[in-house]
């Protein structure tokens, strides 16, 4: 038997141009990888890492227990279409094996088995395998059903909106929709003429024996099959260029994870791998604030990686963003959103300008001395309560501290590193680090989370212990250093971006606060807790804009109905302080105000 | 008219009898318009100057650079008054602006400040043994010329008008700065729109130009000009100036400062030497008369008499222009037929000589 | 054409030509950020600054020197800034001071 | 009988105050130097902050004065003035039982500061000068033709010891706004500059017109007096002044040069003073009894104040005054007679 009919073409020119352009893909983004990436893999390759990674490929490009676990509607649509799919294939060719044997079988043979081995042609019948093909076509459909349901109301689906898409995604898009009814039709039409006892298409098969002409039937037969191998073949043409891309990239992306490969501030080769590994699913879109208080709708993660990857990224969506992070919390395939945009902004406005931050040289404003190093950081210079709680605490614990930037510091270098100056940062973290080095401090402790954040994250501190102001709080608690009196107030605490998300600090201080009067939790709290708007950044939402956003999440806060809210990060102080009605402190405040003196 | 408003403020002059208080840098570049104020005066108008042989510089220059205290500057005054009141005079007549403005700002601080009066009278009595005495009127001697201006124009022997066209000649006039910036009531037509030059100019056909630049100083700035790094910004000053003029096409300019008319001449000299540019119609560079020289050529007098030969820009096609008979061959010749030397041409391109100051750096 | 070193040259006014300055720049970022022109020159940028606070760099008298269309100097100038954004904390008119920042350096400098 | 009050001035301040005083049974007699009512808001096109046109609100009052029959003697000077009547520089007399000053103020006359060539050169103009040509439909330059660059400059006669004005015209500021929006609208190509020495938005939604001037309208302000104006050869007027923002000077050549000229005392209030003993402040306007509760009232009983004649004030301040005064004086009628 050779397994050919003309309706194979479409499939067969499908098949092969996917195959030949995924190959492409990934062998050149895998050769321009830099030498530390490709030693990364080298020498992770045969561990146990690489076991992982299989099993989470099971898991996620599968099962996708991620979305599970976010929306379980959406997750059950993911997997009945990914893994229904993925068990076609798979019991398909048990099916052409249980069948015809060992003996080798083109793709075409497989994929299209119900047109070359109709019942009636086959000696010995498996109803098992009819029933179970059946069953999983009809997992499919459903997954299908429910993407069109999600197309059509998204609200159905458990989100308030779904991504809009660009042309080729469109054309895939629609193929994907109709390939698995026009299988279904295909495979009833053939049951309808050469019988078939399957629960679904057997069944339907039967129904239209009964109702439809015999000619009509005989019409019909070859065009559906050829519907049905051209949608394949449409399918396959456009899915390296759609977003049905990810199916794909998404495999090779768990490994390259698992071998510790990560995106950084210069923009490189394994970036394609995770833009391209972007379903689109359109699950960073809602909890974006900027689209659901501000309305902003071109700029969430969705829209910027698909610009980004058709190269069609602006600045102003690059720039348009608050880098909370909330979206990244929840996407399910884990992409690095902060860190590859903050690479597109490094890629477009990252000019060195030489003669920058000369004045830098030789600067030294620090005071005091001692083996705690204290670095307010600039926008603390503005909040000078948090830095005066600081000083009152250092001095009740008998602290010997060295002062940074009492007298007026140097920037740590995040902010520029947020707008892409990712050069003329590294200046200024190589002036602090020098800084701190030369002061021989052994625990170095920030009340600004932007800077904790890039000290922990871009500084080469070995042998220098950063902490936060909450979590140096939160120690001398513990070890009993210090004592605080318990007030009857009932407090709300704001997590911070960077303190949050950034740096995963959540509990710290809850237990300061928890340590003084009662902590109550507002709606979105820890991981999904709201930006306060004022994130440096976003270069491009106006003033009132970000007020509007301290506005919406101060009274999130608010509506605790707590005496006094806490934050520990000036910036989200001052934004919270601009719209509160209760009282506003930073955590050192509340601190402070109670230290009981032995 | 429109230009009424200039003449807005007014002073007293007197009509007779002045005492001549000569000025530095006119004895030295323009020796021919002080001979030929007191000539107009005293010759042709028959009025009473005296020019005193005793009297010395008000030391201005110095005040004003910083070498000369307010004391001794204000006892040098109060010594000029004396004289003057010696000789039988009341009414002081200078012919710098510089002094002009050094004699207002001594007289208003002695009536402010009656202190400083009372000293300067003890130093006057301890160091020359004068007696202090106030003029009765102070002018300059521009304001002189401008209040005998119908009477030379009565007189006029030629006209502030091209001969060739008929048409009036268009001057720009450019006033000192201590004439009426210090003291506006000091000065005909306040300080800005001083009416003083711009009088003499419409009194003998002339059209005055109002062009943007018209208040800006000349530069001069005494220590803008004596130290060397300095004077950059001394000839940003004039060059300004002439740039601003140019579109106009004047015919010449006409000023009352010894320091103004010699900049604004020599300037048009070293500007062309560094920028290649030469101001004036016909790229020779705009004349720059004092207004004695003005009045004298209105009245006649030889332009060699005059000393207009002491100018870096040729006056020649202005002459032609007013019809004003001159030897040609004259122009450089002294006393008894002495060659008395030339300035450097404006008109650099046609300069054949190459030269290099040397100049300390 | 100079023929002779006089020790000294014009001197180039120090003021400000609005007639000949080249305007086009300075149009393009009003254009593009006109909450520029509400700066009331309060000076608060410049108090807050961190860079300020160590050099001499003066974010208001450079912005405005820039609508004036001067920019000579600016650029180099406006790189002692290092985006810490106070100044957008303190400003009363709200003006969203670090894309201003970043604005004028591209305008006047990178790309 | 009823009691009778003589308002010297026809003007906004005037016609309010009698008009009030008329609803109370108060005989008002208005005694105007014009041969007309109005004052100057007459030549005014809009008022500044709502750009309401200035006939809304002049047109009704003068139509209420009209319909009450208040008597008014116009084109008619007071030579003197005493607590019983007025005397007019026709030597008639009039009595009445109390006086009212009403008489505003004098616009600075531009020409003074000569520095600026107002008369002498011919796209120098004053913010009186504008409203008119908008009042007639068209702005131009002398020469018929568009302006493109405008410069409007703050301050002409007042807080400037040079020509003896110390004291603030309060309204300029936010006319210079409202001019410049307007001349934004009508050219919305040209540049307008303001050049001012301090921006005073003293009034409610003043500071929001004067941002919509610099975000929306693109107005440029520029902190620094202008120092001198000069006409260039093709009439277009050259002005240096000091950016004083960016610590230089500044130059430029713009179409037009518009003078916001402020108030400076009535220049016969020294006269009228004089007539009746009253007091002139430093600034050379009334003196008022006091300046909290006694702002409506005169040293001298039974003369009284309203409107500009005391200070410079807004057209809507002058309103208000004008209903104190109105109260004010009926209470001291009130007082007089019944207790007599």
């Amino acid at each position: 038997m050779t397994f050919f009919a003309p309706f194979t073409i479409p499939f067969i020119i499908g098949t092969i141009f996917l195959f030949a352009a995924v190959a492409t893909k990934f062998v050149l983004w895998l050769v321009r990888l830099p030498r530390v990436d490709k030693r990364l893999i080298r020498h992770n390759l045969f561990t146990w890492h690489t076991l992982a990674a299989v099993w989470e490929v099971v898991r996620e490009s599968l099962l996708h227990v991620r979305i599970f676990k976010v929306n379980p509607v959406l997750g059950f649509m993911h997997a009945s279409l990914a893994f229904g799919w993925f068990l076609l294939i798979v019991v398909g060719w048990i099916e052409t094996v249980a069948y015809l044997g060992a003996q080798w079988v083109p793709l075409q043979g497989h994929v299209f088995f119900k047109y070359f081995m109709p019942i009636n042609g086959i000696t010995h019948h498996e109803p098992l395998f009819e029933q179970l093909m059946d069953a999983l076509l009809l997992v499919v459909l459903t997954g299908v059903a429910l993407a069109w349901m999600k197309r059509l109301r998204s609200r159905f689906m458990g989100m308030r909106r779904t991504t809009k898409h660009i042309l080729f995604d469109r054309v895939a898009l629609s193929a994907l929709w109709f390939i698995f009814p026009a299988r279904l039709i295909a495979e009833s039409l053939t049951a309808a003429l050469y019988g078939g006892e399957g629960f679904l298409t057997g069944s339907l098969g039967h129904a239209l024996a009964e109702t439809v002409p015999h000619d009509l039937l005989v019409m019909f037969y070859e065009p559906s099959w050829w519907v049905y191998s051209s949608l394949l073949g449409i399918f396959f043409v456009a899915m390296p260029f759609s977003r049905y891309m990810h199916i794909l990239a998404e495999i090779p992306l768990i490994f390259l994870r698992h071998w510790k490969l990560h995106p950084t501030a210069e923009r490189k080769s394994y970036d394609r791998f995770e833009v391209e590994a972007c379903s689109r699913c359109g699950i960073c879109i809602d909890p974006c604030q900027l689209q659901s208080e501000l309305g902003i709708n071109d700029v969430q993660s969705v829209y910027f990686l698909r610009d980004r990857r058709y190269n069609m990224l602006n600045l102003k969506v690059a720039n348009n963003c608050l880098m909370c992070g909330r979206c990244e919390a929840k996407c399910p395939v884990g992409i690095n959103l902060n860190t590859l945009r903050l690479n597109s902004r490094a890629k477009r406005r990252n000019i060195p300008y030489e003669g920058r931050y000369k004045y830098l040289r030789g600067l030294d404003r620090s005071s005091g001395e001692g083996r705690v190093g204290y670095f307010a950081g600039c926008m603390t210079s503005l909040t000078p309560a948090t830095q005066h709680s600081m000083e009152q605490i250092f001095k009740a614990v008998g602290e010997d501290v060295w002062f940074a930037d009492r007298d007026g510091g140097v920037c740590c270098g995040r902010p520029l590193m947020l707008t892409g100056e990712t050069d003329a940062a590294r200046k200024m973290v190589a002036y602090n680090t020098d800084l701190f080095r030369r002061h021989n401090i052994t625990t170095l402790v920030t009340s600004c989370p932007i800077c904790l954040r890039v000290f922990r994250e871009h500084y080469r501190l070995d042998g220098i212990e950063v902490l936060h102001h909450s979590e140096y709080i939160d120690r001398l608690i513990t070890e009993g250093r210090l004592s605080v009196a318990a007030d009857a107030r009932r407090y709300t605490y704001h997590d911070p971006c960077e303190l949050g998300r950034g740096c995963g600090i959540y509990d710290a201080p809850r237990r300061v606060i928890a340590a003084v009067g009662e902590v109550v939790e507002p709606k979105h709290s820890r991981r999904d807790a709201l930006c306060c708007g004022s994130s440096l950044a976003n270069t491009v939402i106006d003033d009132s804009q970000q007020l509007r956003l301290g506005e919406r999440m101060t009274a999130e806060l608010e509506a605790t109905g707590c005496d006094t809210i806490v934050t520990s990060c000036p910036l989200c102080m001052k934004a919270i302080n601009r719209a509160a009605r209760c009282s506003v402190e930073d955590i050192s405040e509340v601190v402070a105000k109670n230290i009981l003196r032995s | 008219m429109r230009r009424a408003s200039w003449q807005e403020y007014q002073k007293d002059i007197a009509d007779d009898k002045y005492y001549y208080a000569r000025s530095c840098i006119r004895q030295n570049f323009f020796p021919g318009s002080e001979k030929a104020f007191l000539d107009i005066l005293g010759k042709d108008l028959g009025i009473d100057i005296f020019d005193d042989p005793l009297h010395t510089s008000c030391t201005g220059i110095g005040y004003h650079s910083d070498v000369v205290p307010l004391e001794t500057i204000m006892t040098v005054v109060a010594r000029q008054f004396a004289l003057m009141a010696e000789a039988g005079y009341e009414n002081f007549i200078s012919s710098c602006i510089t002094s002009f403005g050094i004699y207002n700002e001594v007289l208003a601080t002695w009536e402010e400040f009656p202190e400083t009066k009372e000293r300067t009278r003890r130093y006057l009595k301890e160091a020359t043994g004068r007696e202090l005495v106030l003029p009765r009127s102070i002018a300059h001697t521009s304001d002189i010329m401008f209040h005998h201006r119908r009477a030379i124009a009565q007189r006029a022997k030629h006209r502030l008008v091209n001969v060739h066209t008929g048409e009036p000649l268009r001057v720009v006039e450019h006033i000192g700065c201590h004439y009426a910036k210090i003291f506006p009531k000091s000065g005909i037509g306040g300080s800005e729109f001083p009416y003083v030059l711009a009088g003499m100019i419409e009194a003998w056909g002339g059209d005055v130009v109002d062009y943007p630049e018209r208040r800006h100083c000349c530069g001069f700035g005494f220590r803008n000009y004596l130290v060397q790094a300095n004077r950059g910004y001394s000839i940003a000053n004039s060059h300004k100036k002439l740039e601003s003029m140019a579109p106009y096409r004047p015919d010449f300019i006409v000023a009352n400062c010894p320091g103004c008319a010699m900049f604004l001449d020599k300037w048009q000299y070293a500007i062309a030497e560094m920028e290649g540019t030469t101001y004036g119609a016909d790229g020779r560079g705009i004349p720059v008369l004092t207004y004695e020289e003005m009045a004298g050529l209105v009245l006649g007098y030889d332009p060699w008499e005059l000393g207009m030969q002491m100018h870096q820009v040729d006056v020649e096609p202005l002459l032609d222009k007013m019809g004003v008979a001159y030897d040609r061959e004259a122009k450089y010749l002294g006393r008894g037929g002495k060659y008395i030397g030339k300035p450097a041409k404006v008109a650099v391109n046609c300069d054949e000589e190459r030269r290099i100051y040397q100049i300390k750096r | 054409m100079r023929n002779i070193n006089f020790g000294y040259g014009i001197s180039r006014p120090r003021a400000i030509d609005i007639d000949n300055n080249d305007l086009r720049k300075s149009n393009a970022i009003i254009a593009e950020m006109p909450e520029l022109q509400a700066c009331i020159g309060c000076g608060s940028c410049t108090a807050s600054c961190t860079a300020g606070n160590l050099t001499e760099f003066n974010f208001r008298r450079l912005h405005t020197a820039v609508r004036r269309g001067e920019y000579k100097g600016a650029y180099e100038d406006i790189n002692k800034c290092m985006l810490c954004g106070k100044c957008r904390l303190v400003c009363p008119r709200g003006i969203n001071t670090r894309a201003l920042i970043m604005l004028i350096k591209r305008k006047l400098g990178d790309f | 009988m009823a009691k009778r009050v003589v308002i010297v001035g026809g003007g906004p301040a005037g016609m309010q105050t009698a008009l009030e005083l008329k609803a109370r049974g108060i005989e008002p007699i208005i005694v105007e130097r014009d041969v007309e009512l109005g004052g100057k808001v007459r030549d005014w096109h809009k008022l500044f902050p709502s750009f309401t046109p200035a006939s809304d609100v002049l047109d009704p009052i003068i139509r209420g004065v009209k319909s009450a029959k208040i008597r008014c003697f116009l084109g008619q000077e007071v030579r003197a003035i005493a607590p019983d009547g007025v005397t007019l520089r026709s030597e008639e007399r009039i009595h009445a039982d109390a006086v009212v000053v009403a008489t505003g103020f004098t616009l600075f006359d531009a020409h003074r500061k000569q520095e600026y060539g107002y008369g002498l050169y011919s796209n120098v103009i004053t913010s009186v000068d504008l409203e008119r040509m908008m009042n007639n439909g068209r702005v131009t330059l002398a020469d018929g033709s568009e302006p493109r660059r405008i410069a409007i400059l703050h301050c002409v006669g007042s807080r400037d010891e040079k020509v003896c004005q110390r004291h603030c015209s309060k309204v300029c500021c936010i006319t210079g706004v409202k001019q410049a929006i307007e001349l934004k609208q009508m050219f919305p190509t040209a540049d307008v500059f303001n050049f001012y020495m301090d921006i005073r938005m003293f009034g409610a939604g003043y500071e929001e017109l004067y941002r919509e001037a610099q975000q929306r309208y693109n107005v440029h302000f520029v902190r620094g007096r202008i120092s001198e104006a000069a006409q260039t050869i093709n009439d277009r007027i050259q002005i240096k002044a000091e950016d004083t923002l960016t610590g230089r000077p500044l130059r430029m050549t713009v179409d037009m040069l518009v003078l916001l000229v402020g108030m400076n005392g009535n220049r016969d209030n020294e006269s009228l003073a004089a007539s009746a003993s009253l007091n002139i402040a430093p600034n050379g306007f009334f003196e008022p009894k006091d300046s909290f509760r006694g702002a409506v009232c005169s040293q001298r009983e039974g003369i009284f104040f309203a409107g500009a004649a005391t200070a410079p004030k807004s057209l809507a301040d002058t309103l208000a005054e004008a209903s104190m005064t109105a109260s004010t004086v009926a209470e001291y009628l009130n007082h007089k007679y019944n207790t007599r």
